[in-house]
């Protein structure tokens, strides 16, 4: 199945944005996240501690609503799921 | 009118288009880019999700209070010193109801809606920190 | 600009003029004339006594906010409804100040400034009471 | 010696404005506006009690300075004030 993953902020700038990639069926939020941001070292350490859990800032969104990151490892991503990694918002 | 766009609006015709039957006070602000050492400001949004947001936000200050009309305008792109960024205009019957609505907005804007923003200087540009810098996740 | 006049004014134009360096918010209140049952309003000022007070405030919430500039323009003579009474227009580097300035100045000019307002209905006419009904002569 | 008496609001339909009037050394501004009052059964009822004191929401300016109600029975009038007598503000 395929999810569309969209960094954006200083994420986007690290990984780049509209990431469409295949994933198996079952497949967590964070392990989806962690293979995508292991492919680059600096952007990797910018979302996951040394423990590899995700950083307290970092905020994620399927399909436009916020999931809580203590769930991203028991949550698994869907088929045509749009999945959005940001750092804190700054608007206004 | 909720938009996040690129090009800037004339807050005159929106103030006219804000008196709606029964409005007695009109209350405008409008967030500016400062000049903090900056060249520019350059900003992103998570467009779909962020108009979605602000459209909520709309809903909610109107009903919590009692605005007659609001209108959102977030600028997104590349802005000089001086340029808009943020216009909101709201009215209501009275001025208290305006002020309080408008403050609403704004400090709901700058807790959620995904938009960033990169002060680009003359050595290159930093991302700014924003206010709540605390994502943990956390649904509004 | 602090006056009080028959003509209205280009808000988008003080908008503007009130960006000055260091802006980084700007906050404008527009008083609607509201239709409550009236065919026009009357304004009536004091107007030497009502510009210098106007003045004072002006100053008062610069200091005391910390705001980059100030506007005030009250009209008087005959309004229709929905036409602007009042707009006060501040600018300041970060919006709280901009807000709680902008919020000082209208409370200011309800409390004391010798302006008068008389509701015009078919019926004739009715001086509106105002907000601080009891004068009692005191200074502010 | 002369003073200038200003009216507003409903008080200026009531007795016109801008009257200018002889007053004599030591007059004080509740008697020089009772006198104007006067003319005017219905207008001094709007501005003062049935004691004759000013009403509570009177206000009161020489020379753009609001004087206190309950002075105005000890404050003399000088040579070319200006004075204005009105009801409550209602601006904004």
């Amino acid at each position: 199945m395929t999810v569309k993953v969209r960094f954006f902020a200083r994420f986007r700038e690290l990984f780049g944005t509209d990431i469409v990639t295949d994933v198996q069926n079952g497949t967590s939020f964070i392990d989806l996240i962690k293979r995508i941001a292991g492919k680059n070292t600096e952007g990797y350490a910018a979302i996951f501690d040394e423990n590899g859990s995700f950083r307290e800032f970092v905020v994620l969104m399927q399909n436009g609503r916020r999931i809580d990151c203590a769930d991203a490892a028991t949550t698994p991503v869907a088929d045509g799921d749009e999945i959005a990694v940001f750092p804190p918002v700054a608007g206004g | 009118m909720i938009a996040i766009q690129t090009k800037d609006v004339d807050i005159g015709q929106l103030i006219n288009a804000a008196k709606q039957r029964g409005t007695g006070a009109v209350v405008v602000f409008d967030g500016v880019v400062r000049d903090d050492d900056i060249t520019e400001m350059e900003l992103e949004a998570y467009e779909e999700v962020a108009v979605k947001e602000l459209e909520k936000i709309a809903g909610e200050a109107k009903s919590l209070h009692k605005l007659l009309s609001v209108d959102i305008i977030h600028r997104i792109g590349r802005l000089s010193v001086g340029e808009n960024i943020l216009i909101i205009v709201v009215s209501a019957g009275h001025r208290a109801e305006a002020y309080a609505g408008s403050r609403f907005i704004i400090e709901a804007i700058k807790a959620g809606v995904p938009i960033w923003k990169k002060e680009l200087t003359k050595d290159g540009g930093r991302w700014v920190t924003g206010e709540h810098a605390h994502g943990s996740g956390k649904s509004r």
